[in-house]
């Protein structure tokens, strides 16, 4: 399109390029440069590269954007018909040194990005010599996180047999046993090996700060692994469209100073598990709060901080089960919750549908849950009263239990 | 009727005047196809190409096979000859099929049809005998060959337009594709 | 050359007078079929912008106000989705194919009228029965329908959503398969294929992805079905399935279906910045190629919906075809640049809609590239960053390309041109609406708010109040255009055939086009984009006077023609 | 400056079938044929995915269930395309009489081919091969869905009967024939496709 013009336009030409480039690359980096007040903390040290490739293309792109809009608002300015003047643009077919500038110059970009992001790519896949496997399920809406307990910690001291079975059984084998949290806990620069899995529909495991997802299969185990660099809580969230209570489903990971700090944390929930207290109030309301059952996903349950909309709310529980619950079902309170987790089809109340899991009494099937765990559950649930006595006579229960489901 | 009107053509790509087709009746001259032009020719005449190259001796391969079991088949005396001999080449033969009588002409079809009965009688024998190494892709080979067969003889591929066979392949590359994808992507676990 | 004399003598020049109920049972003509199937989505476009509304409303607060549960929220998601995507955009593009393509063609009709008729009648019936699922329990597991979530955890209603989509699935196919016909078989002399508009060039490019795609979302659907109603466990790993298979198959069809969605967009852009510029379409060749190229390399990338669930190692090639991608996208966008440069720019609302989507698409196109990338997509999956995407390549794209359409091609249709001043309000509150709707959607995502909940970290609410009042007014710039169509209907001003005086063949004959469109075979114009020459000049001087502009004559009520295939 | 006009020639009746329409259904026909592939292919797909996962499985069922019923039941497909193309060849000749009997034996060996489908569904169902067992809802799904295919030919080739002898096929028109040929032969080659993968690998 230069040609016939004189050498000194075609330098003016060449200098307004390069300036015009400069400026778009200037205006692409400030861009870029903007973007950490965009992002969750970097928590990970892994963020710290996806945000550096993130803010690579960005800058690309910034360019991009200011060139193309750049470009549109000049035309528009400077192209416009002025009122009156009905002739027609040139009559310019193409030019094949531009186009074949505009499609190699994207095409080396893309390349650039491609070979950068696959260096990214592997570099956050390295698998860490001394990584931390911490086990993470998905369930209709909560998260939780076991950790493995050699049983050679336990203490010395345990009475063994009123211990649940399959820490005893660990024991006498000398492997390992499971505990399992609400949260996720961790301390600065251990890396972490995540292993996933579902027990119903699909989820994802996201931690914005960590700049680190994975889907959780129905069916399969997943893995990813992140190292935490900063202290602090960073929530956890739920990111694959896992029903009503989708938008609930959050934790937190919490990332301790040091691994003392980390480690008293941790003998705290394996001495919670080893002693396990005689009453069942308190022990019901262990394995509430422990996350092994994802009830908190639905119910709401102040004493525990559930927040759960999807099921029935539980505050309370043991009044209505005495009351309204007990009048509609003919049964006693403490049957009926005990009924409840094992039958919860049959027990629907009135509003809610059948979405809560059918929790079995026997080992081996989906969504186990031992009779005394169940026990443990029922005692603690009947204390949900206004006064905080327990509506309920739990020497019953046996009886029920002997009788059959 | 006003068809002397018609303005000198060109062809935008070569810049040649393009003849204007002399004697349609009014109106049809839209739908006529007119000759494969641009994009469809590169592709067709790519497609010619590749089977002057490639598939060209095998399909050549098979029509002289194909004549051979035909003439074979004429040398066989019996009615059928002497009919054939009498009658044109394509009434060539009168069978029973189903109690009434019908002219089966001895062509090309009924040469497939053999074929294919024979492909397929050989694919069962494949598959009750104990498998080796080879069972499996000659049995798959031999479908697929039935398949060209039936696509190339009986739906008149060979012979039709080439855009048909560019219509059949893309999809079949597609899905050959995602199969062997799916395929490759674990069921369990990662 | 192409110099025209005097047109020839008794031509009937009168528009065709429609009466309403014409458009309200089967008839073959094209032309009513693609005001029917236009309508039809409009209608559908109310139906999901209604629902965005209330979406919107829902998110203004991070608790649940509007809707009774989160399962509620998620029909609301999960309809409007496949309103907007099957029952607006897909089948506005297919009314405007179905409008244009014979008109630009200089046909008389599509080559089989009986079947565009059939093909059109199946998405009424297709819409009522998604919207039935309301009543039946209704559907959950959003426009994606990822299992074991929608079958084992959601209502018939997903069942008869999985209907619907076969419904409009088949319509599409035979659609396409009219269109590959027509555009392949009844060009007019003289016009090859480097001759054709290149909306027509993205109509077929569409139409091939079309023929190619949707019967693996018909199969997958298929599967679902089976799922859900015959007890079988395609999905469900508990009995043998496997819950990704679904989205394997689901993504076969659904990545080549966005470009199903923005191709057709792509070609009225053409056409648009081409006539209101007044200059030749920089890179003819280019363009058409490279929606080929979109076209098939689209068929290669639909693992990047999946960097989340997908075995690791299969990531990386998905991501170099993902990238692949940019590059024919870059060179339309570039050649639509050349095309502006050095033009005669006309600020029609058509226009000015065609620069917006220029403007916006290019937005979506770079961040279209950085999910493209794993390491950043592992972050950016399945959030708000995603839906803003989307957004602006399928609204910022498409269906600014479709109101910059019906602004440009009202005037074929109807004989009567939009009003230009409601036109730029609609469009300066779109564009602002659109912007601030979609764009700190980007924000939200990046920080850490993910996709389709009712219930969000109250961090984010600021943000969220920003966007559903932008996304309010987005809402009431649709009526500034729907008040504009009816009254330009009722009380509109005749223009002439060519009031944009282009050069494409739908021009070259009266407003709205007579039955079988044309007074004896169209001669093309030998060049559709050959602006800025004395020939296209005097083409559209002859053009003027063989259909000069109406002195305001009563329609004559001359019935559509029925005629079979 | 030479004589041009904006239209070609001035008319308004359609033209009776051309050359042109006679391609485009023909061209219309292989594009379905292309989506059908898809779809088939599909469910084929996943039927492959399980043979390849689970060799042993698909290898017991087979010993179990035998393959004499379906080995007829393709020799019937097999021979009703040839009597298809035969029927097609007689009307090219312009033989009516041909045309009908052809493809009357087509829609009988279709016929006689659902027929034994279904009896041999009833085997496997006493097998216990139910729709819900892993191998079984990846057999039915395509074989089935054939089946439906079938089905819908053979009405087809009813209507072509009907029609040919109402005298709407000539030696010059028989378009009508040669598509539905299309699609017939088409339903016989899944079925070559699907019978080897299905019953023999």
């Amino acid at each position: 399109m230069n040609s016939g013009k004189s050498q000194s336009t075609n330098n003016m030409t060449v200098l307004w390029i390069i300036g015009a480039f400069l400026a778009l690359i200037i205006g692409g980096v400030i861009i870029a440069q903007a973007t950490p007040l965009l992002f969750p903390p970097q928590g990970s040290a892994e963020s710290l590269q996806v945000d550096d490739l993130f803010k690579f293309m960005l800058a690309i792109g910034g360019a991009i954007f200011l060139l193309v809009q750049g470009a549109i608002v000049y035309s528009v300015i400077r192209f416009r018909a002025k009122p009156g003047d009905l002739s027609d643009g040139a009559n310019i077919h193409g030019n094949a040194t531009l186009e074949l500038v505009w499609t190699a110059i994207p095409a080396v970009i893309v390349l650039v990005l491609t070979v950068y992001s696959y260096q990214v790519w592997v570099s956050t896949r390295e698998i860490k010599p001394n990584e931390q496997t911490v086990y993470g399920r998905g369930a209709r809406f909560v998260w939780s996180f076991s950790y493995d307990v050699p049983a050679s910690s336990v203490p010395s001291d345990v009475e063994v047999d009123k211990l649940p079975p399959n820490i005893q059984d660990a024991i006498t084998n000398d492997s390992s046993f499971p505990i399992t949290s609400r949260e996720l806990h961790t301390f600065v620069g251990q890396p972490i090996k995540m292993v996933l899995d579902t027990s119903d529909t699909l989820h994802a495991f996201w931690i914005p700060a960590m700049r680190m997802k994975q889907d959780l299969i129905s069916g399969r185990t997943t893995e990813i692994r992140f190292t935490p660099i900063q202290a602090g809580e960073f929530p956890v969230v739920c990111a694959e469209l896992c029903g009503g209570g989708h938008g609930d489903m959050r934790a937190s990971i919490i990332v301790h100073a040091d691994e003392t700090e980390y480690l008293s944390w941790f003998s705290d929930q394996v001495n919670l598990v080893v002693y396990p207290p005689d009453d069942p109030v308190l022990r019901g309301e262990q394995v509430l709060a422990s996350g092994q059952y994802p009830c908190s996903g639905c119910h709401t349950l102040t004493a525990l901080s559930w927040a759960g909309i999807t099921g029935p709310n539980l505050n309370g529980i043991g009044d209505r089960a005495a009351t309204v619950r007990s009048a509609a079902t003919g049964e006693t309170p403490e049957e009926y919750i005990h009924r409840s987790l094992y039958h919860p089809a049959e027990y629907l109340v009135p509003g809610f549908g059948a979405l809560m899991p059918q929790f079995q009494p026997d080992a081996g099937q989906p969504n186990f849950m031992p009779v005394d765990d169940n026990k443990a559950i029922v005692a603690y649930l009947c204390t949900q009263t206004a006064t905080g006595e327990s509506a309920c006579d739990l020497s019953n229960l046996d009886a029920i239990i002997a009788a059959g489901d | 009727m006003a068809d002397e009107q018609k303005p000198p053509l060109t062809d935008q790509k070569t810049g040649e005047k393009v003849s204007p087709t002399p004697s349609y009746p009014p109106g049809e001259a839209e739908r006529m196809p007119e000759p494969e032009t641009g994009l469809e020719e590169a592709v067709v005449n790519a497609l010619d190409a590749s089977e002057q190259a490639v598939a060209s001796p095998v399909v050549q391969a098979f029509d002289s096979a194909v004549s051979a079991v035909q003439e074979a088949v004429d040398q066989i005396p019996g009615p059928a000859k002497t009919h054939a001999e009498a009658s044109a080449e394509e009434h060539s033969d009168t069978t029973i099929i189903m109690g009434r009588a019908i002219t089966v002409p001895g062509g090309i079809y009924t040469v497939v049809f053999g074929v294919l009965g024979v492909a397929t009688l050989v694919e069962i024998i494949l598959a009750e005998f104990p498998r080796g190494l080879l069972t499996i892709p000659l049995m798959l080979g031999l479908a697929v060959v039935k398949a060209v067969l039936v696509v190339m003889y009986y739906m008149h591929l060979r012979s039709d337009s080439r855009v048909f066979t560019v219509v059949l392949l893309l999809p079949v590359a597609v899905t050959l594709l995602s199969t062997l994808y799916l395929i490759t992507v674990p069921v369990t676990g990662y | 050359m192409a110099s025209i004399t005097a047109p020839l003598g008794q031509a009937q020049t009168t528009a065709p007078g429609l009466k309403v109920s014409d458009f309200f049972r089967w008839s073959v003509d094209h032309k009513i079929i693609g005001i029917q199937y236009m309508a039809t989505a409009i209608f559908f476009f109310i139906v999901g912008g209604a629902l965005a509304m209330l979406i919107r409303w829902e998110l203004l607060t991070p608790t649940l106000d509007l809707m009774q549960n989160g399962e509620q929220y998620n029909t609301l998601f999960s309809i409007h989705a496949t309103v907007m995507i099957f029952l607006w955009i897909i089948p506005m593009f297919a009314g405007f194919g179905n409008y244009l393509v014979p008109l630009m063609l200089g046909a008389k009709d599509m080559a089989f009228p009986w079947l565009n008729a059939f093909a059109f009648w199946l998405i009424p019936p297709a819409g009522i029965l998604l919207l039935l699922g309301w009543f039946v329990g209704p559907a959950q597991a959003g426009w994606t329908s990822y299992p074991p979530l929608s079958t084992l955890y959601s209502g018939d209603g997903q069942t008869l959503w999985a209907m619907a989509l076969h419904l409009l699935g088949i319509s599409s196919i035979l659609g396409a398969i009219n269109f590959i016909v027509t555009i392949k078989n009844m060009r007019p002399q003289g016009m090859g294929y480097w001759q054709m508009p290149l909306f027509v060039w993205a109509i077929l490019a569409t139409s091939i992805i079309v023929v190619l795609a949707t019967p693996f979302l018909a199969g997958a659907l298929t599967l679902l079905i089976l799922d859900r109603v015959a007890g079988t466990s395609f999905f469900d790993p508990a009995n043998g399935g496997d819950a990704l298979l679904w989205q394997n198959v689901f993504w076969f069809y659904s990545h080549p279906a966005v470009y199903i969605m923005v191709l057709p967009g792509m070609g009225v852009i053409s056409e648009l910045l081409s006539v209101h510029s007044r200059k030749p379409i920089f890179g003819y060749r280019a363009i058409a190629l490279s929606s080929m190229a979109i076209a098939l390399v689209g068929f290669t990338v639909w693992a990047h919906h999946m960097f989340t669930s997908l075995t690791p190692e299969l990531r990386i090639p998905f991501m170099v075809t993902s990238m692949i991608i940019a590059v024919p996208t870059g060179i339309k966008i570039f050649s639509w640049l050349g095309t502006l440069w050095g033009g005669k720019i006309r600020f029609t609302s058509a226009m000015l809609f065609a620069l917006g989507f220029l403007s916006m698409f290019v937005i979506g196109g770079i961040s279209g590239v950085m999910l493209g990338s794993v390491p950043v997509d592992i972050h950016l999956h399945d959030t708000y960053f995603v839906v803003s995407h989307l957004h602006f390549v399928l609204y910022g794209g498409s269906v600014f390309a479709i109101f910059g359409g019906i602004y440009h091609w009202f005037p074929k249709m109807f004989g009567k041109k939009l009003d230009e001043r409601l036109g730029k309000l609609h469009f300066a509150l779109t564009y602002v609406g659109f912007f601030f709707t979609f764009f700190p959607q980007h924000i939200a995502g990046m920080l850490g708010m993910p996709r389709r909940v009712a219930v969000y970290d109250p961090q984010f609410q600021q943000i969220n109040v920003i966007i559903s009042i932008a996304s309010f007014v987005l809402g009431i710039a649709t009526f500034v255009l729907l008040y504009n169509i009816v009254v330009t209907l009722i009380a509109g001003k005749r223009v002439g055939a060519n009031p944009w005086r282009a050069l494409t063949l739908e021009w070259a004959t009266s407003s709205p086009p007579p039955a079988y469109n044309f007074i004896g075979d169209p001669v093309p114009f030998e060049d559709p984009y050959g602006y800025g020459t004395e020939e296209s000049v005097a083409y559209l001087d002859a053009l003027e006077k063989r259909f000069p502009p109406p002195v305001d004559t009563s329609a004559t009520l001359t019935r559509a023609p029925q005629s079979g295939d | 400056m030479s004589e041009a006009s904006l239209e070609r020639a001035h008319h308004e009746v359609l033209p009776a079938a051309t050359p042109a329409q006679i391609d485009n259904a023909k061209f219309a026909m292989w594009l379905y044929l292309a989506s059908e592939v898809v779809i088939f292919a599909i469910l084929i797909a996943v039927y492959i995915v399980f043979r390849y996962n689970n060799p042993d499985v698909v290898h017991d069922i087979h010993e179990e269930v035998g393959i004499i019923l379906v080995s007829i039941n393709t020799f019937l497909l097999l021979a009703s395309s040839w009597a298809m193309v035969m029927g097609l060849q007689q009307i090219q000749r312009g033989n009516q009489q041909g045309l009908i009997q052809w493809i009357g034996i087509t829609a009988v060996l279709g016929t006689v081919f659902v027929a034994l489908q279904y009896v041999e569904y009833n085997e496997l169902g006493h097998l216990g091969l139910s729709l819900s067992t892993e191998f079984g809802m990846r057999f039915y799904a395509p074989t089935a869905f054939h089946g439906v295919h079938v089905i819908i030919g053979v009405l087809w080739a009813l209507r072509v009967i009907l029609r040919a002898r109402k005298g709407y096929y000539t030696a010059q028109n028989y378009l009508g024939v040669e598509i539905f040929g299309l699609y017939w032969h088409f339903v016989d080659v899944v079925w070559i496709l699907l019978f080897t993968v299905i019953y023999l690998v």
